[in-house]
């Protein structure tokens, strides 16, 4: 009788990036394996580390805004809006509602635009051969042109601030984001026509890489992630932070934690999404500007701000989790510390526990349904 | 049943296909399909996308009707607030005996240099300056065969007009435009200036 | 509902006596070799539940210098600076929070037990603090610099850290 | 003599031979055949590329090449001499003369499949009697070259596409083979001009057992070529391009050659095998030609001479053999490009499964259905038509069934997902 291990073969080790095309950027696995199952997987990273929160300390806190932009480059309105509230907390400043309208609008469109490049990117991994990561660019590029009308760049928007946002959107946008807003869960059918109740899918990514809810929680995962794993933890929904609580929504939280579910959370996040975005286009009105006095004298003379001694830690629900920004102030115009903590990065705890025992092609799978942007783990 | 999930997505596959054509789409039409989204690619230098007013890419420095007459007054708050230090400005030129220069009333810089390859486009330069002397441009296509003097703007490269200004940021010149007047009349009463001095930098070529 | 910090603060005094706590504003200050005790207390108390390590890092206080620290058995009094280390803690499970705990190190030789066998989200923070502060966490599996490289001299967020080019 | 469209180039073929003398001609007629598929594969796979990269596209939204001459038609030129102009890099330490070797060895089968493919009536270059015994040696000889390929790069993604490459083809040739054995079975005869013949009256993909046999032969043949959704040795997003990660230039190539030239030789022996080869029903020629005419007059981004120029051939041609049928090579040819155009539409549609699922699907799934395939095809031949056809129908559903049921690919139902407040 062969017992499965009584053929062994030597051990190969094979480093997975940092040039790979699966690796999202320059991230690098160190995985050993036994024919093509993992046995140890090391991630690797920094390789675009920049030291983002000594340059943060040496910078006021409004010149941090647009290299915030540049942490996850796919959602900067949301990086943008993780410090605006650790500023306010520090400093005490009002926000404007409608500044506080626009920022949530922001930020639920920016949760599109990552969902639907994750899910994207995700199933290109698999093998799709790029038709439904272009069919997600495609819708994303029509968000980015919104981005564009109201703050001038299309990713690194560098918009919202400390009590509201920069500048007022222009006129008519409301109107053309209301349009977007109506016809994208149109596109989220076609998109899930596509590829979900593909068997091939079904077969790759179920009950692979299983995180199971425990491992999630004690690992201080966050996100899609952790709801995929079963865990109701939302900080739209603990914190409420910003307009949060008058908006009605549901978290839809997964049953197993495998790829699978992380996918489909995902979707049914961005199904949400769209219905927070409704019902704050209807709400929004102009009866207050879109930022508050205090945020606007920042605006034109960031060095004049200087909040009293002490701390904050503001966080908010980023797409791919819990974005927190925690803020030491010593009186000066610049923060005395300045730290982010970062979503992808923590995810990426459990990697090696995902991985193993599995097939190196799920490897690739499982990195892409816990959505790294490099930018952000390096910083 | 196996193999719906397939067929399906080979369905959304077959109909963006054929609503690329114009036959595919007649086709699609005529079995009442809704429309989707046919090709959306731009042909990039043969077309070029339309960008917003507000679309915004490296500053500039506005001047009013000369090359001499630019707002800039060498305050070098930008230079202090950009994030990415980019901003080197040498001024307010002086005489020999270290009196401030003006011309047309006001102080102005002798060198004002913004590293292009380092500039991220992030417009603080712009909400921070008092005299609305910096604005964004939208011109992208600045490619470069060296990294280091053709990226390097110079004074006489960064300078344009506030027309140019106006006709590429119609609504935004406008408010600016009207707080200039606004505080223009607030400093009416104040003697003119005088014209401006020899050692004035010679107007851009 | 999660008790303010000063009824936390008694709550853990009678939890587990002997234990140097100090309240300043909302942070609990934990005596460097009761921080795991403390934590896992945390964590683990029906009451309290912070499953949820949200943030944990470190914040150099070069001029500051430690008060006669109860552990003065280190050598002598001249402990120049000091490293503060914060944990940001929460619950998942009661949705409360948080839970602001530091621990203030000797900057000269910043030693402390690690809280990755309590959660496991702590492993790459605490390397990452290991990496950019230099503070070493006792007990932690896998202790090695994780965004800069090996072979890397010194410390970059500490204060006093130059960089190497800052002419060019 | 009349000239016919459908016998065109085996009559020019005749001029040829009958313009030299007796003891030339058996030699210039080899040369010329050899000359012809020289001529013709390289020809094939390039404009291969381009149909590929223009139907992905417009399956993306996007336009595909458009670049290099009208609708990017000369692209493939413009990749050729790219491909050529670019360095030869052979990774350190790796085995320079294997490395070499390989893609050479791989495009070698892939151009002998084409002496066997009957491209229409009498057109075919060698009517071997062992055809298809010819086709299965010849074109399992590329998984050699893979493997060379892999092994001689010496870099681990090679190494592990090149097992993948290896144990995937061992594995679907025999699927592969195993439904053709009904078509034999059925025909009594290994040479491809007989199969094509013995389809005059129904094509078998029109019988229980041929559907069942053709499916099971493309989809193990498109396994066989390493493409999507069977991709898994050169997995883009695992292993880098798998087995010619190492490759550059010209041998890199050579690869995408065989790789090419060998799915539209899976693609026309389908057609061979079960799509009726080049018989096709009696439609005449006009109507084809006034539809190409229709399509050349209206191409938007050519210049107006050349599209009445092309315009006015159409009709010409349609004008002068109007009543005849549509020739056999075009049949064939059209068969063959739909087929390409289903392997085009899975890649632009489909993941890839993983090494273990295709391993598994092939000898769980695919070597059972073709066992029983050839019991549905004997079925079929004893009875007459309509029991014969029933009890094969039958026979293949059930087990159809009993297969997937038996194989259980696992998690197959949906889910539920909970919102919570």
């Amino acid at each position: 009788m062969i017992t499965p291990h009584a053929i062994s073969a030597e051990l190969l080790e094979v480093s997975l990036g940092p040039q790979h095309p699966s690796t999202h950027g320059v991230f690098r696995m160190n995985a050993t394996l036994d024919g093509e199952t993992i046995v140890k997987l090391k991630p690797v990273m920094g390789y675009l580390h920049r030291n983002h929160e000594q340059i943060g300390e040496h910078a006021t806190y409004i010149a941090s805004f647009p290299f915030t932009d540049r942490l996850d480059y796919f959602c900067a309105m949301s990086n943008n809006l993780g410090l605006a509230l650790a500023i306010e907390k520090l400093g005490g400043i009002p926000v404007s509602e409608r500044g506080e309208y626009l920022r949530v609008i922001m930020a639920e469109l920016t949760r599109l635009v990552n969902h639907t490049a994750v899910t994207g990117f995700l199933l290109n991994d698999m093998g799709a051969f790029g038709t439904p990561l272009l069919y997600a660019f495609r819708e994303r590029e029509k968000i980015l042109d919104l981005f564009e009308e109201a703050s001038g760049s299309r990713m690194m928007c560098n918009y919202i601030r400390p009590g509201g946002v920069r500048q007022d959107v222009p006129p008519g946008w409301l109107d053309r984001a209301r349009e977007l807003v109506r016809g994208y869960p149109a596109f989220l059918d076609e998109f899930e026509r596509l590829l979900t109740e593909n068997e091939i899918i079904r077969q790759r990514a179920q009950q692979v890489g299983v995180l199971p809810k425990e491992l999630a929680v004690s690992a201080s995962i966050t996100g899609p992630m952790l709801r995929a794993s079963g865990v109701n933890y939302d900080i739209r929904k603990v914190d409420g932070y910003s307009l949060y609580p008058r908006f009605k929504f549901k978290v839809p939280l997964g049953t197993v934690g495998d790829v699978y579910d992380r996918y489909y959370v995902r979707i049914l996040e961005m199904r949400e999404s769209v219905k927070i975005l409704e019902q704050a286009l209807k709400e929004i009105n102009d009866a207050s500007p879109s930022i508050s006095p205090k945020g606007l004298a920042l605006v034109k003379a960031p060095r004049t701000f200087r909040p009293p001694k002490g701390e904050a830690y503001g966080r908010i629900e980023a797409p791919k989790g819990e974005l927190g920004f925690y803020l030491v102030s010593d009186g000066t115009p610049q923060p005395y510390r300045y730290h982010i903590r970062a979503p992808s990065f923590i995810n990426l705890t459990v990697l090696e526990d995902l991985c193993l025992n599995h097939k190196v092609a799920d490897v690739i799978i499982i990195l892409g349904s816990v959505d790294i942007v490099m930018g952000e783990v390096d910083r | 049943m196996i193999g719906v999930g397939v067929l399906k997505g080979m369905g959304v596959t077959l109909k963006t296909f054929l609503e690329t054509y114009p036959w595919g789409r007649g086709l699609l039409r005529t079995l009442r399909m809704p429309p989707t989204n046919g090709l959306v690619t731009v042909q990039y230098p043969d077309v070029k996308q339309q960008h917003s007013e507000r679309f915004r890419y490296f500053p500039f420095l506005v001047y009013d009707r000369t090359p001499d007459d630019l707002r800039c007054v060498a305050c070098k708050i930008c230079e202090q607030e950009c994030p990415p230090q980019c901003i080197h400005i040498v001024g307010p030129a002086k005489d020999a005996q270290g009196r401030p220069l003006k011309a047309h009333g006001r102080t102005y810089p002798v060198a004002f240099d913004i590293d292009m390859s380092i500039c991220m486009s992030c417009r603080i330069c712009v909400d921070v300056c008092p005299f609305d002397a910096i604005e964004m441009d939208n011109q992208y296509e600045l490619s470069a065969s060296d990294r280091w003097d053709p990226m390097v703007y110079d004074k006489e490269k960064l300078l344009k007009p506030a027309e140019y200004f106006q006709q590429i940021k119609p609504t935004e010149a406008a408010e600016v435009d009207a707080r200039l007047a606004a505080k223009a009349k607030k400093a009416a009463p104040a003697a003119p200036q005088p014209p401006a001095p020899p050692a004035a930098p010679p107007p851009a070529a | 509902m999660l008790p303010s910090p000063d009824e936390l603060k008694r709550a853990l005094e009678q939890l587990l006596p002997g234990v140097s706590l100090t309240l300043e504003g909302t942070v609990l200050f934990v005596g460097p070799k009761d921080l795991a005790a403390v934590c896992r207390c945390l964590k683990e108390q029906e009451r309290f539940g912070l499953d949820y390590l949200a943030n944990l890092t470190a914040v150099d206080y070069p001029t500051e210098h430690l008060p006669a620290a109860p552990e003065a058995s280190t050598s002598g009094a001249a402990q120049a600076g000091r490293m503060d280390v914060v944990y940001h803690l929460y619950s998942m499970a009661q949705k409360h929070g948080p839970v602001i705990l530091k621990v203030k190190l000797p900057r000269a030789n910043p030693v402390v037990a690690s809280v990755t066998p309590i959660w496991r989200g702590a492993e790459f923070q605490e390397r990452e603090v290991y990496d950019l502060y230099g503070v070493t966490f006792e007990g932690h599996p896998d202790l090695r610099r994780i965004l800069m490289w090996d072979g890397f001299q010194g410390h970059p967020m500490r204060k006093d850290y130059v960089p190497e080019d800052q002419d060019a | 003599m009349s000239i016919s469209l459908d016998q065109l180039f085996v009559q020019l073929h005749g001029a040829l031979l009958g313009a030299l003398p007796a003891w030339a001609r058996p030699w210039v007629s080899i040369l010329v055949r050899i000359g012809v598929i020289a001529a013709l594969a390289p020809l094939i796979m390039m404009y291969l590329t381009w149909i590929e990269r223009k139907l992905i596209a417009r399956m993306q939204n996007r336009f595909g090449p458009t670049r290099v001459g009208r609708y990017g038609l000369l692209q493939p030129l413009a990749d050729g001499l790219k491909m050529l102009i670019k360095e030869d890099i052979v990774p350190t330490g790796a085995d320079r003369l294997l490395h070499l070797a390989a893609p050479i060895l791989a495009v070698v089968p892939a151009v002998l499949l084409f002496a066997v493919l009957p491209f229409g009536r009498n057109l075919i270059a060698a009517d071997l009697n062992v055809g298809l015994l010819y086709v299965f040696a010849v074109s399992s000889v590329s998984s050699y070259a893979i493997f060379m390929g892999g092994w001689a790069s010496r870099s681990k993604f090679s190494i592990i596409g090149a097992m993948r490459s290896v144990a995937q083809i061992i594995s679907y040739e025999v699927p592969g083979v195993l439904s053709v054995v009904a078509v034999i079975m059925v025909t009594g005869t290994l040479s491809m001009v007989g199969i094509v013949e013995s389809q005059a009256e129904r094509w078998f993909v029109f019988t229980p057992w041929g559907l069942v046999g053709c499916l099971l032969f493309f989809l193990s043949g498109v396994a066989e070529v390493n493409r999507t959704p069977f991709d898994m040795p050169e997995a883009e997003s695992e292993l880098v391009a798998g087995f010619h990660t190492e490759y550059s230039g010209m041998k890199f190539a050579l690869w995408y050659m065989a790789e090419f030239l060998e799915s539209f030789a899976v693609c026309a022996l389908t057609v061979t095998f079960f799509l009726g080869g080049w018989q096709g029903p009696p439609v005449p020629f006009w109507a084809l030609a006034a539809l190409l005419a229709a399509l050349v007059g209206t191409a938007r981004l050519l210049m107006w001479p050349v599209r009445l120029l092309g315009a006015a051939a159409m009709a010409g041609a349609g004008v002068l053999w109007g009543a005849e049928p549509i020739p056999s090579w075009i049949w064939f040819l059209a068969k063959t490009y739909a087929l390409v155009f289903v392997l085009v539409w899975f890649r632009g549609t489909l993941p890839r499964l993983r090494i273990d699922q295709l391993m598994g699907l092939a000898w769980k799934f695919f070597l059972p259905l073709g066992l029983i395939n050839i019991l549905a095809a004997g079925l079929w031949v004893l009875w007459p038509f309509p029991i014969g056809t029933a009890a094969s129908a039958l026979l293949l559903l059930v087990s159809g069934w009993g297969l997937v049921r038996a194989n259980n690919p696992a998690p197959l139902q949906s889910r539920t997902y909970v919102f919570a407040e």
